[in-house]
């Protein structure tokens, strides 16, 4: 390995020059800091700087019990909050062998789903925003605000919820909510043709994004590239469907993939994700059954000594907890393998002899969350 | 009284285009800053639209705007833009060199003075035509019209060709 | 051949605007989604968790907390203080103390759910706002409710 | 040449309260449709409907500090603003309005104001050079490929309605569509033309020396205060110009029945600017150098075949 690089912000001898991207920039949706050395409006090399979000996350959780680092897992990935919980939860469950009742575990799956369909609706919109329009934007979020009131409506929280609980939910859920969660479907499926007018089918986002930041399937599978940007690569690669976990095996549903790689095959995975995710919770909705929502666990957790490796698949991509336990209440070792992180690293791949806006319709594409990228 | 007052706005507005083409133009050739340079020619050129507005002729003033600042000066800032280096410490502007046409420009405007001195000047009030211009361009002058299009496609021949050689990346 | 394609690219390209302008007009002649705060609000579902609020006892008045600690010791990001005395009359404890550091507090609710006399829960105040942070570091929970103890 | 000073200085007051007053009507439109198309309100809280919103904005950037970057190359970037904003006042006169409401009837009127409109992108290199700020930097230098991409579409429109009027004087045009408004005979003219001015106008999808979400604010991105405002002055001002000038040339101008000649004149004008920010706030940014290939292998050879068409059907 070789050294970092260092950078001065006075041009560079060849006549090239170097811009900082960020950490302040609406592009890079965070404090993310790309230093990219730059030919006129060409990229020639992009090299992200990380860490201005880095809160230790990982060590936090070693320094808490399994219950209080609940609500810190939702920190990193605040608008997949819901995946976070649950990878951290089944994790446990997972080490304490917990079993989960029928009616948690639909809700569960009907929390996340929701959740995914937030995360990519807020995507959507911003993706389209680093592509220069801002309707889309504000669309995105009338539709997206109706998912979030279902899901106040259950956790009391719109954004971190720390809903579920060890074997179960910290509450139930009730008719009314269910019926709620129909209507949306319905409602939704019925607004989803607006999307498409408004920016599948239109001409300047084609061309904006057909082609650009092609990921190779072979460098995909290199970078650990996972989720929507994979399943653009040609991979139907779905921890949902390889790696059921959390009973996402009792329902029906397809694995969305594109073969070209490029920013249009990711926005087409995650348009056609949406109308999954929407027909698994109507399926969820259709059969949840009644019960208990939470089993009978211990007040304090304390798993038995050994390790366990978790994956969920979050709207960006898989995400992975590896947990060793001590037999205490706390966890000996974390480790969140995020796939933020997988995605960015092949961000400077993708940028190098791009255009400067490319280069932002390919990290908007990449549909990043720096807090979970620093942790 | 007024007419007096009409008159001084109108020698100040003389004395500032004056001073656009004069400073302008020293601008143009003694700024170390290539964008300065470039800004100069611009005051220059705007100055000379007044120029051609105070002879009478507003089309021509217009057309001084549209064709050597809108088309010409666009032309070179889009070559500014595209240049690497800006070259602020290879210039020196002062050459001794520099001289040599100074002298000769001083040399001609002297001779040209002289030769004025004791007439009168008269600016020809009568307005000129468009048609004319058009019906002149496309009779009488019309060799050197073409002529003048087949310069500009050879420039813009030789900037593709320019283009497609340094095609980067 | 090539041509037509040309022309055609014009063509569905224009379209495909103009669809995307159908929506954006669409849009703009419907009801506008957000709601005009602080003249109107939008509603707080049941579950709304705002910072925690002490409840009193029916019959007492007092705190029902306590002071057993188990929020404090369950609190992720240790932002509650309480402290407790027996008052000579009863068995159990009543809090005298319980400060919330609401400048830590991340709203995760594990208190309120680990409170064995139910004495917590949720406040429906969002639109908290202060001068400096100190207004918000000891929140006393205690205020305006009775206590056993006369000072 | 023989106009008093007294004329002069009233129509200087009276474009500058055209200026003025357009730009807060502009702006508040701006943020209105903007609202509502993404189904807000848009501002309610100055004023009835936050009419007076731009206003109280206005007095906030006049409030504000001008700053200065250290690096930055001074006089440039104190002439910039003045440099997009001057040609506007000039460019205002000879726009007819009205049957009278004319500052100055000029016979190469539109000659003037195409002329002038140029001198916008000047102002927009000026600033993102004087800047000393890679993002303003570019900005202006995406800005000058810009104007070499639209401005022959544009010139080659307006030559094909000059050929149909027989003028350059606007007057003369909107009266040469008495009978019948130039919009009816090129239609296609027209979205081209209209594609040109949103180029011209530096607006969505087009915006490419403001480009927000790649250069932050492109060349004002060092501005504050009233730097900023004049920029933003000088960008409704060349939109209402852009309208003013494509309602002389296809809609007729002044001229409609029943109502007075200037609430035409501003009902078409702003029927345009409407249709720009309709497209702004539906349309994604077009990259840089699919910009350029839209005006030289789209713009161009539709308009230059208009032209041909027109000038043969006009010669028969």
């Amino acid at each position: 390995m070789s050294a970092p690089p260092t950078y001065s912000l006075e041009s560079t001898d060849n006549g090239n020059f170097l811009l900082n991207l960020g950490p302040q920039h609406p592009g890079t949706h965070g404090v993310l800091r790309v230093v990219l050395q730059m030919d006129g409006e060409y990229i020639l090399a992009a090299d992200p700087v990380l860490g201005y979000g880095h809160r230790m996350q990982e060590k936090i959780a070693e320094n808490m019990t399994y219950l209080q680092a609940l609500p810190y897992v939702c920190r990193m990935d605040y608008l997949g909050a819901m995946s976070y919980s649950l990878a951290w939860v089944c994790a446990v469950e997972k080490l304490c062998s917990f079993e989960v009742p029928e009616r948690a575990v639909h809700v569960r799956v009907m929390a996340c789903e929701l959740n995914r369909i937030a995360s990519h609706l807020l995507w959507w919109g911003a993706y389209l925003l680093d592509l220069g329009a801002f309707t889309p934007f504000l669309q995105a979020f009338a539709d997206r605000e109706q998912i979030l009131d279902l899901l106040e409506y259950i956790t009391g929280s719109r954004l971190t919820y720390c809903y579920f609980r060890f074997g179960g939910l910290a509450a139930d859920v009730d008719d009314v909510f269910l019926r709620r969660v129909e209507d949306f479907v319905t409602g939704f499926r019925q607004r989803l043709p607006r999307y498409h007018d408004l920016v599948t089918g239109n001409v300047i986002f084609h061309h904006r994004s057909k082609d650009v930041g092609v990921i190779l399937p072979f460098e995909a599978a290199g970078y650990g590239v996972t989720g929507p940007c994979l399943r653009g690569s040609g991979f139907a690669y779905d921890v949902r469907k390889c790696e059921p976990y959390s009973g996402y095996d009792r329902f029906e549903f397809a694995v969305p993939a594109e073969q070209e790689g490029d920013c249009l095959a990711r926005y087409n995975v995650r348009m056609a994700e949406m109308e999954q995710s929407l027909a698994i919770i109507e399926q969820a909705v259709a059969t949840i059954p009644d019960g208990p929502y939470r089993a009978r666990v211990p007040r304090v957790i304390r798993p038995p000594a050994g390790e366990v490796a978790m994956a969920v698949e979050t709207p960006r991509g898989e995400l992975v907890i590896f947990m060793v336990s001590d037999g205490s209440t706390r966890p000996c070792r974390v480790k969140f393998r995020v796939p933020s992180f997988a995605n960015l690293s092949i961000f400077a791949r993708l940028a190098r002899g791009q255009l400067l806006a490319d280069a932002l319709a390919i990290l908007g594409s990449l549909d990043m969350v720096i807090p979970e990228v620093d942790r | 009284m007024f007419a007096s007052f009409v008159h001084t706005v109108y020698t100040l507005a003389f004395a500032t285009i004056l001073l656009l083409v004069v400073g302008g133009a020293l601008l143009a050739v003694t700024a170390r800053n290539l964008i300065h340079c470039f800004f100069g020619l611009v005051g220059a050129l705007l100055g000379v639209a007044g120029l051609y507005y105070n002879l009478g002729s507003p089309l021509l003033a217009v057309m001084q705007v549209m064709i050597y600042i809108g088309a010409v000066c666009v032309a070179i800032a889009f070559g500014l833009t595209l240049t690497r280096k800006q070259g602020e410490e290879g210039m020196r502007p002062l050459d001794i060199k520099a001289a040599i046409p100074v002298v000769l420009v001083v040399a001609m405007l002297s001779a040209t003075l002289k030769s004025l001195a004791g007439r009168e000047i008269v600016a020809s009030a009568r307005k000129i035509d468009e048609s004319r211009i058009g019906w002149m361009l496309l009779g009488d002058y019309l060799l050197p019209f073409e002529l003048i299009s087949i310069l500009l496609t050879v420039a813009v021949i030789g900037a593709v060709t320019i283009a497609l050689i340094n095609r980067r990346i | 051949m090539n041509g037509y394609r040309y022309l055609a690219g014009i063509v569905t390209g224009s379209v495909s605007l103009l669809k995307g302008m159908r929506v954006t007009f669409a849009n703009m002649v419907s009801r506008p989604h957000t709601v005009q705060w602080p003249r109107q609000t939008a509603p707080l579902p049941a579950r709304f968790r705002g910072h925690i609020r002490m409840l009193a006892d029916e019959e007492t008045g007092f705190p029902r907390c306590f002071a057993c600690g188990s929020c404090a010791r369950i609190c992720p990001s240790a932002c509650i203080t309480v402290q407790g005395r027996k008052p000579g009359d009863r068995k159990k404890k009543v809090a005298v103390r319980f400060l919330l550091d609401f400048t830590k507090c991340s709203l995760c609710g594990l208190c309120v759910e680990s409170c064995p006399a139910r004495a917590l829960a949720f406040s429906r105040d969002y639109a908290l706002a202060g001068y400096r942070d100190t207004e918000f570091r000891t929140m006393d929970l205690l205020e305006g409710l009775a206590s056993p103890f006369q000072f | 040449m023989s106009i008093s000073p007294v004329t002069i200085v009233c129509y200087l007051l009276g474009i500058s309260a055209v200026v003025g007053l357009n730009a807060v009507i502009l702006v508040w439109l701006e943020r209105k449709v903007a609202g509502h198309m993404h189904f807000r309100y848009g501002p309610m809280e100055v004023g009835p409907h936050g009419l007076l919103q731009t206003l109280a904005d206005g007095i906030k950037l006049l409030g504000k500090q001008f700053l200065v970057p250290d690096a930055a190359d001074r006089p440039l970037f104190l002439l910039a603003p003045v440099v997009s904003l001057v040609p506007i006042f000039v460019a205002m006169v000879p726009l007819p309005l009205g049957e009278t409401l004319q500052a100055w009837e000029l016979n190469i009127g539109l000659l003037l104001v195409v002329a002038l409109g140029l001198l916008n992108t000047l102002g927009i290199l000026l600033a993102g050079w004087g800047s000393n700020n890679k993002y303003a930097l570019l900005g202006g230098s995406r800005a000058v490929a810009q104007i070499l991409a639209y401005k022959i579409p544009l010139l080659l429109c307006i030559l094909t309605i000059i050929m149909m009027a027989g003028s350059y004087s606007l007057r003369q045009i909107a009266l040469a569509q008495k009978d019948g408004w130039y919009i009816l005979y090129q239609p296609l003219l027209f979205i081209i033309y209209i594609v040109t001015i949103t180029l011209e106008t530096n607006r969505s999808p087009f915006d490419f020396s403001e480009a927000e979400s790649e250069l932050v604010a492109g060349f004002h991105i060092e501005y504050s205060a009233m730097g900023f405002s004049l920029f933003f002055l000088a960008e409704y001002s060349y939109m209402f110009i852009a309208a003013a000038l494509a309602s002389i040339l296809f809609l007729g101008g002044w001229q409609g029945p029943f109502l007075p000649g200037p609430v035409w004149s501003l009902l078409k004008l702003y029927g345009i600017i409407f249709l720009l920010m309709w497209f702004r706030w539906t349309f994604p940014r077009l990259r840089i150098d699919q910009m350029l290939h839209l005006g030289w292998k789209i713009l161009l050879p539709l308009a230059l075949v208009n032209f041909l068409v027109t000038a043969g059907v006009l010669a028969l």
